[in-house]
């Protein structure tokens, strides 16, 4: 066990991965030389060379083109997007191409890669370095969607997805890279997709939430707790295939429910999972389910703290939700 | 023949920068000089897949406008480009085609009734019915799967090329695409990543004229298309595509220089969209019929068969016995797909993920066990 | 009043604004000479020249790009996307640019401009001329998206789309395209963005739908009348921002609400619409809302009548909804 | 200064196609063949302007490392390039900028207080604090709002000199991008769109060598950025752009090719980003000190200098009093700046769309109403 930040973990996971597997190759924008804007890649061109920790030309069209060439090919291609927010330019390759390889060939190609994009705010990054699409790719059939909340989990998940046969974005909460060191095991070991996590047991309110949201998910919880009000705190891991069980069954048992993200609302997660709960598990609605998330403006620079769905917009709503 | 680093384009093997790559006259007479000199039977075979394409893509317009098929999208008029392109290259090579190559893959032996159940979207296509017709999957081909976005396989193909040369491979990918596609973000990311890592990677333009009803005026203003290669130090040549010994010439000799390790190549095949776009298209609208018929005079598989006819390798017999037996083969593919049934609406869920997931499982169930639609499919 | 197609009602609307603003321009693939795929914008060039319709290279972020600039520059364009499906290159400008320049701007610059877009199956189109990506489009602030179900509404949404000082993402259902004719007034007239409408009334269970699906919708509410069942269908007509009030409203007074469209279920505007009528009018709920939607799969080419949400797969829903 | 049609590149007015046309030598001495002899009180506004950059970039950088201010990207190096491009475009031209090209918008006269607010955030800040640092907004210089997606600017330049064309004004746009976006979508559409429609633009190619860590050599393999030119038809030219007086001449003479309906000039501007990319990042990591030194001795502030102290219009009083002014200007706005309040909260929700729909209203009221953060802004 090492005390590992996200950034260390996964950079583990990929040193790791590359030492076991040399198909696997990693191509992005200032991932070689420099070893990624955030370092996550460093050392690795160092350790594996310039043919497999690829510096690529400024075009996410290219690095995601080249990368489901590859996984055809034969490779497991890890690309980087150097932000969430410049992913769109690599959408039609991710929408209309990697999602759907499997289905439009019967089966005959598949397109295991695995698309490592930093996510979210809290970096004071404004519109152009804060968004989280991952809407977008859930709505999209054929991709799978994970998002770490943690060291442990982000290293566990990446390894999973980099061995998984199908196409996964795996979105890296950028406001966690750093906050906070865990003990990660140095061996090999993988978190299973599809696999969302109680991370703490409750009765009265189950709040479901990923990525650097978990955190505030948390706090709000102890917070309410200290007004006798015990939730449940689930964190999703993978965000799609959803695990509906896991939320469904905690549902079951709290009739109530929020759900937090900082994606904006309109057609995000959130509402997925209230219509998917509804479905479900309506007669154990106890309470309007909820939802706490960005708001439905783009990601603003000075008032971030306002725009995210952090534990003081959480608390009220679980207390509501818990008292309805 | 050898291709050199295009720059300046005046340096281009065959002299003026402007000039076409030609090895036969309209009336199938080679140029000495030119003359790459193919083994007849090789030759032989390239023409037969040629008039073989022809035929099907003739009676495949007609099963379209009797109802009995969707939608088509032939080849007519750019056979030499689609079928001495796909034999100049190994059989070990990958091709990335836009959507009017299938003839590629039936010269590398794609069995007719897998194509043709394809057109038929039933339950013996290799992809269930899932896409359009022409939308071909022919993994053993080594080709890959078709897809409508323009562009996106350039950019594959080029990973593709990559993935051999880091497997050091003798493996060089070719990228099938038209003169809209050199429009796309796909075309520019693909030229421009290939031109830096120095993939083993064809770029086989088929500049067919047109682009729906956009010709190639109002595509760009560069000077040809070839000349796009100098924006990415890609090496860049023009050919004529409707003259298969050129192409076999001109590709196989970037293959070469590929697989050498000396990188990519774009090569533009002259040819011309002889039919309409697609089955949905009706292209009175914008363009003169005596464009169309000027061109004719430079059909592809006319020069070829002369060629052959003048090497004493092809007669009037060997003609009429190939087109009877290639009808005959294709009315049988017909009969057996349209008698073949759906795909099982159960398959409709399958191959989106390698397991299905446990939302796909109920929504397969709800859908199998559902009412059905009335609407005949 | 002339009886038009939604093709006919969609050319007359771009004819008569065209006469009436000179700022209006159309560009896209094909949209010139041939007057589209669809003939929409048939006449168009011959009338008002190449400088006003015209033609593009093959590159919808060129189309989308350019767009954005010439409403900067004073124009009011009205760009054409050829396929829905073929959205995906213009992406980044719709969802990084055209959406935010009002707000980046703190309202310096705006970007009016009517992205016409053909969108949905039912033509037999398979994986590439069949999708519905709309929900990617409200889930980014800062557009607004319309899609109407017949000629009448298509004219009178058009115009106000393009008279509308925001975005607009503009789908028509290219099943509906030629399916019916109506009566359509000559003259000039506008439908409200955001006003859904009531199509048909109805006290035991709410029908949502908007574009093809709105037909089926109907169809399934006739289904069930006969076992004395009335559903009140709501025709969305502009789906973001959404007339909230017309469907909470409804539900409050049927306590039900089925919600339809093809697109896939996954983030889609179905589940965003039960979230928001569980948050506002949870306790009217008298049986779980439910959504008919086109599945979690790529769209199908022979199956296509088995993937959409067609009447057969309505009417149980609202059965069962009904009964419950 | 004639710009011709570039190709074949050989053609280019400055002869040799590789050629970078320069005006100034690093001591400030004019060619006398080449030289525009612009007025001296131009001359004079087009140094200041990038000494005054400067001066401001350098206090920004320690205004972050001071954790005063979030962020900064700064231009050092690249001011000529800047500066001169503004000035020899007119008044009413369009500028579609990159992100390091505030000091065109001072040259047009931005209030150097809008920008200090913009760097703040502040409810001063055009965009009420939504965008980064150095995202100006400046409608009444005509410079387009900033915007970080590389690229996506130079298609909407094309944009703004369409609509000019089509209105019939005198008007030309000009697109400022780094060699990085040379690789971008929206450059490959822009060039293309540009050269078939011949829209009034201009494209300003910073080619300053480094696109964050990736090397030109890693970005493409043209053999200049301005050969690209040659893919579009769009006539291409190559300046030093170090040197004021040669970036000045090149620009206004795009600039009069495009008014007088000639169409789009693609100008690559051969210069050196001398710091960091942005205040995030760390230079030393992928790029040696000795290449920054080598290119720090053609610093074009140093060389305009030079060149207006050898004109007698210019001493080192003057350049003592200027900074002491523009210091002071500075410090004025910081300080004005950081006394101002955080945008107000609801103000986030304004600006969305033009009419505040009723979901932004609802969600205005939770948050204006609701809890506060208590992490500090
Ligand atoms: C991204 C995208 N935009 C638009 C279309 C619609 N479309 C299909 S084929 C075509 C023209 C393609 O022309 P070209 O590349 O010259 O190939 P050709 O059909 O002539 O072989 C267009 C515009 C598409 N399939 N994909
Ligand atoms: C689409 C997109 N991808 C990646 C980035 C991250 N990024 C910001 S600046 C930059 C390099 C730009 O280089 P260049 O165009 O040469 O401009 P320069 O910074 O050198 O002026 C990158 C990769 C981005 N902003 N947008
Ligand atoms: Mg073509
Ligand atoms: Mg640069």
């Amino acid at each position: 066990m090492t005390q590992m930040t996200m950034v260390t973990a996964i950079n583990d996971a990929l040193r790791s991965e590359m030492r076991a597997d040399e198909r696997v190759v990693l191509l992005g924008e200032d991932v070689g030389k420099e070893g990624g804007v955030f370092r996550v890649t460093a050392g690795l061109q160092q350790e594996f060379g310039e043919d497999r920790v690829v510096d690529t030309p400024l075009s996410e069209t290219g690095i995601m083109g080249a990368a489901v060439g590859m996984a055809l090919g034969g490779l497991r291609p890890v690309p980087e997007i150097q932000f969430a927010d410049f992913i769109y330019p690599a959408l039609d390759q991710l929408v209309n191409e990697a999602s759907k390889y499997r289905y439009r060939s019967g089966g005959e190609y598949t397109c295991p890669m695995t698309v490592r994009v930093p996510v979210g705010g809290g970096i004071r990054g404004g519109h152009y370095h804060s968004q989280s699409p991952e809407s977008m790719f859930i709505h999209t059939a054929g991709l799978k969607v994970v998002c770490p909340s943690n060291p442990y989990d982000a290293k566990g998940l990446l390894l999973s997805s980099i061995r998984d046969p199908d196409p996964v974005l795996f979105f890296e909460p950028k406001r966690v890279y750093r906050a906070l060191k865990m003990d990660v095991p140095e061996e090999d070991y993988t978190v299973d997709l599809s696999s969302a996590k109680v991370v703490r047991e409750g009765e009265h309110v189950t709040c479901v939430a990923y990525g650097a949201m978990l955190f505030e998910a948390v706090a709000a919880a102890e917070e309410v707790k200290q007004q006798g009000i015990d939730v449940e705190v689930i964190d999703l891991r993978t965000l799609w295939p959803l695990d509906a069980d896991t939320v469904v069954e905690s549902v079951k048992k709290t009739g109530r429910l929020c759900v937090v993200h900082e994606a904006a609302r309109a057609c995000g997660l959130g509402g997925e999972m209230v219509a998917e709960v509804c479905e479900k598990a309506f007669l154990h609605l106890e309470a309007p389910p909820r939802r706490i998330t960005g708001w439905d403006t783009p990601f603003p620079y000075t008032l971030e703290n306002e725009y995210l769905p952090l534990a003081h917009r959480i608390t009220p709503a679980l207390l509501e939700t818990a008292r309805y | 023949m050898e291709i050199q680093q295009s720059y300046p384009p005046s340096a281009l093997p065959w002299g003026g920068d402007q000039e076409v790559f030609a090895v036969l006259d309209n009336e199938g007479h080679a140029s000495a000089s030119k003359d790459p000199r193919l083994p007849l039977a090789l030759v032989k075979r390239i023409y037969e897949t040629m008039l073989r394409g022809r035929i099907i893509d003739e009676r495949l317009m007609k099963l379209q406008r009797q109802g009995r098929i969707g939608f088509h999208v032939g080849a007519e008029g750019e056979e030499a480009a689609i079928v001495a392109s796909a034999a100049a290259m190994e059989p070990q090579d990958w091709l990335a085609p836009c959507y009017r190559e299938v003839a590629a893959a039936l010269y590398r032996g794609l069995p007719l009734q897998t194509y043709i159940d394809n057109m038929y979207g039933n339950a013996d296509d290799t992809c269930l019915g899932r896409q359009m017709p022409d939308h071909v999957t022919a993994r053993d081909q080594r080709y890959v799967s078709v897809t409508a976005p323009i562009g996106t396989q350039i950019t594959q193909a080029v990973g593709l090329a990559w993935a051999s040369k880091l497997k050091r491979e003798d493996v060089v990918s070719a990228a099938y695409f038209g003169d809209g596609a050199t429009s796309s973000n796909d075309f520019h990311a693909a030229m421009n990543f290939a031109g830096v890592f120095k993939t083993p990677c064809l770029f086989l333009l088929r500049n067919n004229g047109w682009a729906i009803s956009v010709p190639a005026d109002r595509q760009t203003a560069s000077r040809t298309y070839a000349d796009k290669g100098i924006a990415y130090g890609v090496p860049a040549v023009r050919c004529d595509g409707n003259d298969a010994l050129a192409v076999y010439a001109t590709v196989s000799a970037a293959r070469a220089r590929a697989a050498a390790g000396e990188g990519p190549t774009l090569i533009e095949l002259v040819t011309y969209r002889l039919g309409p776009h697609t089955t949905s298209d009706d292209p009175t609208v914008y363009r003169d019929k005596a464009e169309v018929e000027e061109h004719a005079k430079a059909d592809p598989i006319v020069r070829l068969r002369k060629y052959l006819e003048h090497q004493g390798a092809w007669t009037t017999e060997d003609e009429q016995r190939f087109t009877a037996e290639a009808q005959a083969e294709l009315k049988g593919c017909i009969d057996k797909a349209e008698n073949t049934p759906e795909p099982s609406i159960a398959s409709m869920f399958e191959d989106v993920y390698a397991t299905m997931p446990a939302h796909l499982a109920e929504q397969q169930r709800q859908c199998v066990e559902g009412p059905r639609a009335k609407k005949k499919h």
